[in-house]
């Protein structure tokens, strides 16, 4: 397993986010996770990533794991070159060549602060960020976010084939559903903290009201 | 002519030394996001122990080092204080360092009273295109700029130097590429001691320095290392040659009394002038 | 409130208050001061107390601030009876409005001139005033035959800008020119300047105004600058916190002091003796020889010890009186307050030397006059 | 509900009123002197606590109301003009530097405040219509009418009304429309302008507020020592107000006065100790500095949020606290 | 209502807008689209003022405002709902929302300190419109918690709130949607459709190619800082050069 979450409780002050949450994702795999605002996703996310620190439960990582935050998380007085190089820290990777293959906006951007980039230019910072630690698992908390839609859909390219040609597992949090169910063969979906179900992707599209929720009728 | 030259170069070397001390609270500020209000007595501390290490003969040199060393440690242990516990606030790390500076008068009394204290450095004077500039003040010119080419390589070529400056940039961020903050902010005060302790051993010769003396070191070296917003050494150091420059022409064209407010108020006004370019806006996230 | 004024009964100590700066920056002189202050109260216990009681000190901290003079003065008020006061002139001057009202007697140990002009009736000085200085220092250059001279003055601090103001009104008195008049702050770090425009005058003489680390670096690098014109210093300098930095460079350098601090090139006498009688305990204790501010303390002690003496009683309005009429040989001089000069001292009883081998040694001139004027005391 | 929100104030009006009659002077000098800076950090915490604006030159306000009411006074007009000149001059005085000086942010702003103070405390010191190093003496005592503060004890009361004055003024702007509009400012200029916040001019005028403060506390010290100097209002007291509002709690009313009086009264006690008969003579150094620094080392980092929020906290467990 | 004319904008030599004019109808709800980076938002700050155009010209009611500061052009009526959600700390939802207010209420520093009659009332209406804001925006139930606790998508129906209570005449929407999922999403669109039924003139900038044309009348393109396409959605969507810049396959 590449993530194997038990009985996970993280709370904040009083407040509990995650109420006993079970998961996991195997290696090669890539499972998305769904839910309402303020289920949980990113608090799930932040203690994967060692960030959070659990009240109870266990988290076990099985190689290395990159996020991509919520909200970005540049560093915003760097460059957009060291942004990259940086994330590269655990794994010794400095050159960021091959992201900018996968992201040619930002070999343009490369010399720009990150802190002045628009919203979108930032979220592929973000994502080339996580790709220079080559990590074996992936935590996208929000892949589309202020995306273009043609950039969007090259990134879920890249995704899949990283999937493929490297094994690459992924959870996946992203506001567009129908992107996630396919990408994505498996799902959570979890809701004030509990995880109320999980499943093939295909079945849970299929699930009225998981579709209510989160494929949202005419839109998307 | 041979007058201004005079101002000129020793106000140079005025500046070199603020220079030294904003250097420490640029390094820590970049690193951490403190504003390290106890950098004054880092070069106290290595002031009074140089002074001390050559009254027992120690040879020059060696005195220097071993001071300069002990300014490391004060700075680690700054560090520990005020960044070691997880969750502290820059805010609060700042009132803490206040903490440890005050904390510090108790220890410097303890070992070495309350009088001010000298040491001996270069003697001598070297003439320099007939502006007569003493061996002392050349000495601070010569080690600032290396500091400042040193400081400016490393925060702006290396990876361990980008590395440091994430964790003040966004420590979130920092962790989430997984570095290490707490142990990035220690090294971070530890080579701020350092800084400050190189400006201690250079300074003390040519002024007596007591316990309280930091808190006349800090001003000039805030005001410098505000001026580069608390991250540019190169700014930073511009500051310090302008606030230097700016003393010893006022003292030199007739304006002595009034050294600090000439300084201070050309300063304030590069700096309100370059605020008028940046726009609220771009200071707040996308 | 209000003190135990019937004297007599025995008993239950004397209380002097001393209110000096413990913390902040005039910690280096309320140090010494309260050193200075303690070796005395011992001594005159030793030798039996004053009208058979013990005397015991109330020490308050002011933390060189004037505000927390006053709280440290309204802590010890009650208990006291009379009061030895604080060395930042700020700081004295907060307190001196309250000494007078409560009708306290108030040996300041500030060197402030406003202290005493106008007269207050309880507060007298120790110190002697930089204006005195002043004078000094132009009697002997008029005797060495200096018409022109330059002046630098720390325009932050009152006792060198009262010195200064005092050098200009008397120099015509002392048929002195004043060619270079320059003014600097204390926390200048570099005198480039000063020797620049020195170097371009006419002056014979530079006479520079400051205490503390001003001191030590205008000297170093008056060195360093070459310039030839002699370099005058003022009784800040004298001690070992401006000899030891300064080293073998000090060597030749004129330097005022108060007549302590060169009791030992004094002749056998009176002034001698009690110089003595202080600078040799505090070296013992200390292990160097009292400072000037130490002498200030001792003088200020002396001061009162005499007056209560003299009062035989502890009796505010007494202790006041005998103050008012005193006549007594200190370290600092011979002290002879009277209605009109609460200050007490005249500058006969300041030396001017030079520094040889590492110590203080009157000019031929000062030893001249020193010893006229310690000859007449006997 | 309302009454027992009411409780707390009216229960520190009763010991506000009981205490000077009960202290003596000693006592009551550090009475004076605690509600004085309480003032001035009030005003320190609701520029900062609220508005988010540092200042380090609040010490340069307080400077100001004193030798504004001082100066009044000393060329003959009454002193309860001087008294209420000090607080307009220094909010005068604000509006003037603050129009640079606030386009000014964070650290920047500190600084200029620091500069501006340091100016301003040089310039005082060699003017000779301030009395230069020596300063102004023999300041008349506060009267008005017909009534003359003769002992500490009048003074005391002026000071813990104006303090009164001070907080309610506080209170009212912070639950209100501009103090809504500081608030917001505070986390965002830009926010706060497109909701039609006119953000340059509430700086300024919250610069002017606290500066009032300062100057109100200044102009009663001055009447109260009867003597201003340069030295009375060194940098390090402006630090001082920062460490006060912090330790008591940024951003509560009661924090500001709970750190100047946990300070004050820190600071006092340990000045006592240190100078007790028998205590080595190093010990006013040592004690003052050391256990001063480890007791606010101790609480910065084990109450980051400051005194009263944590009192706050331990009164009501059950409720759930809002802290920032 | 709105007039763009000739709009020019650049950062250290790069310009992140270009020439751009454009011109808004009452009652309209125009759609501003483009590849990352294309200056919508630019376009936005220009707008409101909170960035200064370096050349042209922008109108609004018929009045320059190009050299108005921000919070003048926010009392003419315009509101914006920012990229970032920018809730201020320490204040909780519903002190938020009556920030909002600020513009349309006067009661200052002196009303407020004395407590006058005149800014209790102030405050009476305050505080009702901001409920009625956030009953509107369905977070009626927050209005006491502290607002930078809540999850995104309730910050940016936060800020939505704050900038309705206003009562603007022209609301600036940057990318509404996004953090917002499915059945969020809905609501938004329903409660856009809402605000236009009202007459409130939105200009919307969106990456959600669906959510836009359902909403907008109009759209226009910006691709690296300049408008490439005006026009109906049915149009824009397959305009070619739309397409290779912005939709790329997935439209
Ligand atoms: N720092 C915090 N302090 C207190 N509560 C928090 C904090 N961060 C999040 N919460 C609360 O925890 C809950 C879960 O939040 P989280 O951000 O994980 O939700 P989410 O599923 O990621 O929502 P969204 O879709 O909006 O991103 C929410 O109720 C939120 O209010
Ligand atoms: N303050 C600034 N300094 C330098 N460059 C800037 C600044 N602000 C914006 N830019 C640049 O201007 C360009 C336009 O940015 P803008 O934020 O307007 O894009 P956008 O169209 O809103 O993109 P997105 O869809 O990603 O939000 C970008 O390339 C950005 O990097
Ligand atoms: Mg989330
Ligand atoms: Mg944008």
């Amino acid at each position: 397993m590449m993530i194997e979450v038990t009985d996970l409780v993280v709370a904040y002050g009083a407040a509990t986010a995650l109420d006993r949450v079970t998961l996991s994702v195997a290696e090669g795999e890539m499972v998305a996770l769904l839910g309402p605002n303020g289920a949980g996703k990113s608090t799930l996310a932040g203690a994967l990533a060692g960030l959070l620190r659990p009240a109870s439960g266990t988290v076990t990582v099985g190689g290395r794991l990159a996020l991509i935050p919520e909200g970005r998380q540049l560093f915003p007085d760097l460059s957009v070159a060291d942004n990259l190089a940086l994330g590269g820290w655990r794994s010794g990777v400095r050159d960021p060549s091959a992201v900018y293959d996968v992201l040619p906006r930002l070999a343009e951007l490369a010399d720009r602060r990150a802190g002045v980039l628009s919203g979108g230019e930032q979220q592929m910072v973000a994502f080339g960020r996580a790709l220079m630690s080559r990590p074996d698992v992936l935590v996208v908390d929000e892949l589309s976010l202020g995306l273009a839609p043609n950039v969007t859909a090259g990134l879920a390219r890249h995704l899949a084939e990283l999937n493929r040609s490297r094994g690459l597992a992924v959870l996946l949090i992203e506001q567009n559903a129908r992107l996630a169910f396919e990408l994505c063969r498996r799902a959570y979906v979890l809701e004030s903290g509990r995880l109320v179900t999980e499943g093939e992707s295909a079945a849970l599209a299929g699930d009225p009201r998981v579709a209510g929720a989160y494929l949202g009728g005419a839109i998307t | 002519m041979s007058a201004f030259l005079t101002y000129l170069l020793n106000g140079l070397a005025v500046g070199c030394a603020i220079a030294l001390i904003a250097s420490g609270l640029v390094v820590i500020h970049r690193v951490t996001g403190v504003v390290n209000f106890a950098q004054g007595t880092f070069a106290v501390v290595a002031g009074l122990c140089a002074s001390s290490l050559l009254g027992l003969g120690l040879p020059h040199g060696a005195s220097e080092l071993a001071a300069v060393l002990a300014a490391a440690v004060a700075g680690l242990l700054t560090g520990l204080a005020a960044v070691g516990r997880p969750g502290t606030t820059p805010l609060s790390s700042l009132i803490v360092t206040l903490g440890v500076g005050v904390l510090a008068y108790a220890v410097e009394i303890v070992l070495w009273g309350d009088q001010p204290r000298s040491a001996l450095g270069l003697a001598g004077s070297v003439t320099v295109a007939g502006a007569r500039i003493q061996t002392q003040h050349l000495l601070v010119i010569v080690v600032t700029a290396v500091a400042f080419v040193a400081l400016a390589l490393f925060f702006g070529r290396t990876y361990l130097g980008k590395a440091l400056t994430a964790c003040a940039s966004n420590p979130y961020a920092a962790r989430v590429v997984g570095i290490d903050v707490r142990r990035m902010g220690l090294l971070a005060f530890a080579l701020g001691g350092l800084l400050g302790g190189l400006a201690g051993v250079l300074v003390t010769p040519m002024r007596p320095i007591s316990f309280d003396t930091d808190v006349t070191l800090i001003v000039n070296g805030f005001a410098a290392a505000v001026f580069g917003a608390l991250t540019r050494p190169v700014i930073t150091l511009g500051g310090a040659l302008l606030l230097g420059v700016a003393e010893t022409m006022a003292a030199g064209y007739g304006y002595g009394s009034h050294q600090l407010e000439i300084a201070l108020g050309l300063m304030l006004v590069v700096m309100i002038v370059q605020a008028g370019r940046h726009p609220a806006i771009s200071q707040e996230p996308t | 409130s209000g003190g135990s004024g019937s004297g007599g009964g025995g008993g239950d100590p004397i209380k002097v208050g001393l209110i000096v700066s413990l913390t902040g920056n005039y910690t280096p002189l309320g140090s010494e001061d309260k050193k200075a202050v303690e070796l005395a109260v011992e001594q005159v216990n030793a030798a039996g107390g004053l009208l058979g009681r013990k005397v015991e000190l109330v020490t308050r901290d002011d933390k060189t601030a004037p505000d927390q003079g006053i709280v440290a003065y309204n802590q010890i008020k009650g208990d006291i009876d009379a009061l030895i006061g604080p060395v930042f002139s700020n700081a004295a001057l907060a307190v001196e409005p309250l000494a007078q009202r409560d009708r306290m007697p108030y040996l300041s140990l500030a060197p402030a001139q406003e202290q005493v002009e106008p007269i207050k009736s309880y507060v007298f000085v120790t110190p002697a005033l930089s204006s005195m200085y002043a004078e000094r220092y132009l009697q002997y250059i008029q005797a060495e035959g200096i018409k022109t001279i330059a002046v630098a003055w720390d325009s932050k601090s009152a006792y060198s800008v009262s010195g200064h103001q005092a050098m200009t009104a008397l120099a015509g008195k002392y048929g002195v020119t004043i060619a270079v008049d320059e003014p600097y702050e204390t926390t200048n770090s570099d005198f480039s300047a000063l020797f620049q425009h020195v170097r371009d005058s006419r002056a014979e003489a530079l006479v520079f105004w400051g205490s503390g680390a001003p001191g030590v670096t205008a000297a170093k690098q008056y060195v360093a600058s070459g310039l030839k014109t002699p370099l005058f210093l003022t009784a800040s300098q004298a001690s070992k916190l401006w000899l030891e930095p300064m080293g073998a460079a000090a060597e030749g350098m004129t330097v005022q002091s108060a007549i302590g601090v060169i009791g030992e090139h004094l002749p056998a006498g009176k002034q001698k003796q009690v110089i003595e009688q202080m600078a040799g305990p505090y070296r013992q204790k200390h292990g160097y020889p009292p400072p000037q501010f130490a002498q200030d303390g001792y003088s200020a002690s002396l001061l009162l010890f005499e007056a209560i003496r003299k009062a035989n009683s502890t009796d505010k309005e007494k202790v006041r009186q005998a103050l008012e009429s005193m006549d007594l040989v200190t370290p600092n001089g011979r002290f002879r307050y009277s209605a009109t000069d609460h200050s007490g001292l005249s500058p006969e009883y300041i030396s001017v030397n030079t520094v040889k081998n590492g110590a203080f040694v009157p000019t031929p001139w000062a030893a001249e006059q020193l010893a006229k004027t310690v000859g007449a005391l006997g | 509900m309302i009454v027992r929100r009411a409780l707390g104030p009216l229960a520190a009006a009763a010991v506000t009123l009981a205490l000077p009659a009960v202290l003596d002077d000693s006592a009551l000098a550090v009475y004076v002197l605690l509600g004085l800076a309480a003032m001035v950090t009030v005003g320190v915490s609701l520029l900062m606590g609220y508005a988010g604006q540092v200042s380090l030159g609040q010490g340069a306000f307080y400077g100001l109301g004193a030798y504004t009411a001082a100066l009044l006074a000393l060329n003959g007009l009454p002193p309860l003009l001087g008294l209420l000149a000090a607080p307009v001059a220094a909010a005068a005085f604000a509006l003037v530097v603050g129009l640079p000086l606030l386009r000014l942010r964070g650290h920047h702003l500190a600084f200029a405040t620091l500069a501006m103070q340091l100016i301003l405390l040089s310039l005082a010191g060699q003017l000779e219509f301030t009395g230069g190093d020596i300063g102004l003496q023999a300041i008349p005592p506060f009267s008005a009418w017909s009534f003359e503060a003769g002992g500490v004890t009048a003074y005391a009361y002026l000071t813990w009304a104006g303090l009164a004055l001070v907080m309610l003024v506080t209170r009212n702007v912070i639950a209100s429309r501009p103090g809504r509009a500081l608030r917001a400012l505070a986390t965002s200029e830009t926010a706060a302008a497109s909701s039609g916040i006119p953000v340059g001019r509430y700086k300024l005028a919250v610069l002017a507020l606290s500066a009032a403060f300062a100057g109100l506390a200044g102009g009663i010290y001055c009447f109260y020592t009867g003597y201003v100097a340069p030295g009375s209002f060194p940098v390090l007291i402006s630090i001082q107000y920062i460490v006060m509002a912090v330790v008591g709690g940024l951003g509560t009313i009661w924090g500001a006065v709970a750190g100047a009086a946990a300070i004050t009264l820190l600071v006092q006690g340990l000045d006592q100790l240190a100078n007790l008969p028998g205590m080595p003579s190093y010990a006013p150094g040592v004690l003052s500095y050391a256990v001063y620094a480890l007791v606010l080392i101790a609480v910065v980092l084990f109450l980051p949020n400051g005194l009263v929020p944590a009192i706050r906290r331990l009164l009501s467990r059950e409720r759930p606290v809002k802290t920032r | 209502m709105l007039a763009v004319q000739g709009v020019s904008r650049s950062f250290g030599g790069v310009y992140a807008v270009r020439d751009v004019t454009l011109d808004v109808a009452d009652g309209e709800v125009c759609a501003v689209i483009g590849p990352n980076g294309a200056g919508k938002s630019t376009l936005f700050n220009l707008i409101t003022g909170h960035l200064a155009a370096e050349r042209g010209a922008i109108s609004f009611l018929g009045r320059r405002v190009d050299r108005l500061a921000p919070h003048r052009r926010a009392r003419l009526g315009m509101s914006i709902v920012f990229q970032a959600a920018r809730v201020f700390r320490g204040m909780t939802v519903r002190e938020n929302v009556m920030v909002g207010l600020h513009g349309s209420t006067s009661a200052g520093f002196v009303a407020a300190a004395l407590r006058l009659p005149r800014h209790r009332r102030d405050e009476r209406e305050i505080a009702a419109r901001a409920d009625a804001a956030l009953e509107r925006v369905g977070l009626a139930d927050w209005a006491d918690r502290p607002a930078d606790r809540l999850p995104i998508g309730q910050q940016r129906a936060l800020q939505l709130a704050r900038a309705l209570c206003a009562r603007p005449r022209l609301l600036l929407l940057d990318e509404p949607a996004s953090g917002l999922r499915g059945q969020e999403r809905e609501r938004l669109a329903e409660l856009v459709e809402e605000l236009r039924a009202d007459g409130l003139t939105i200009l919307l900038v969106e990456h959600d190619v669906a959510f836009v044309t359902r909403l907008a009348d109009r759209i226009v393109v910006l691709d690296l800082g300049r408008v490439i396409a005006d026009g109906p959605p049915a149009e824009v969507r397959n305009d070619p050069l739309v397409l290779a810049a912005y939709l790329g396959q997935s439209a």
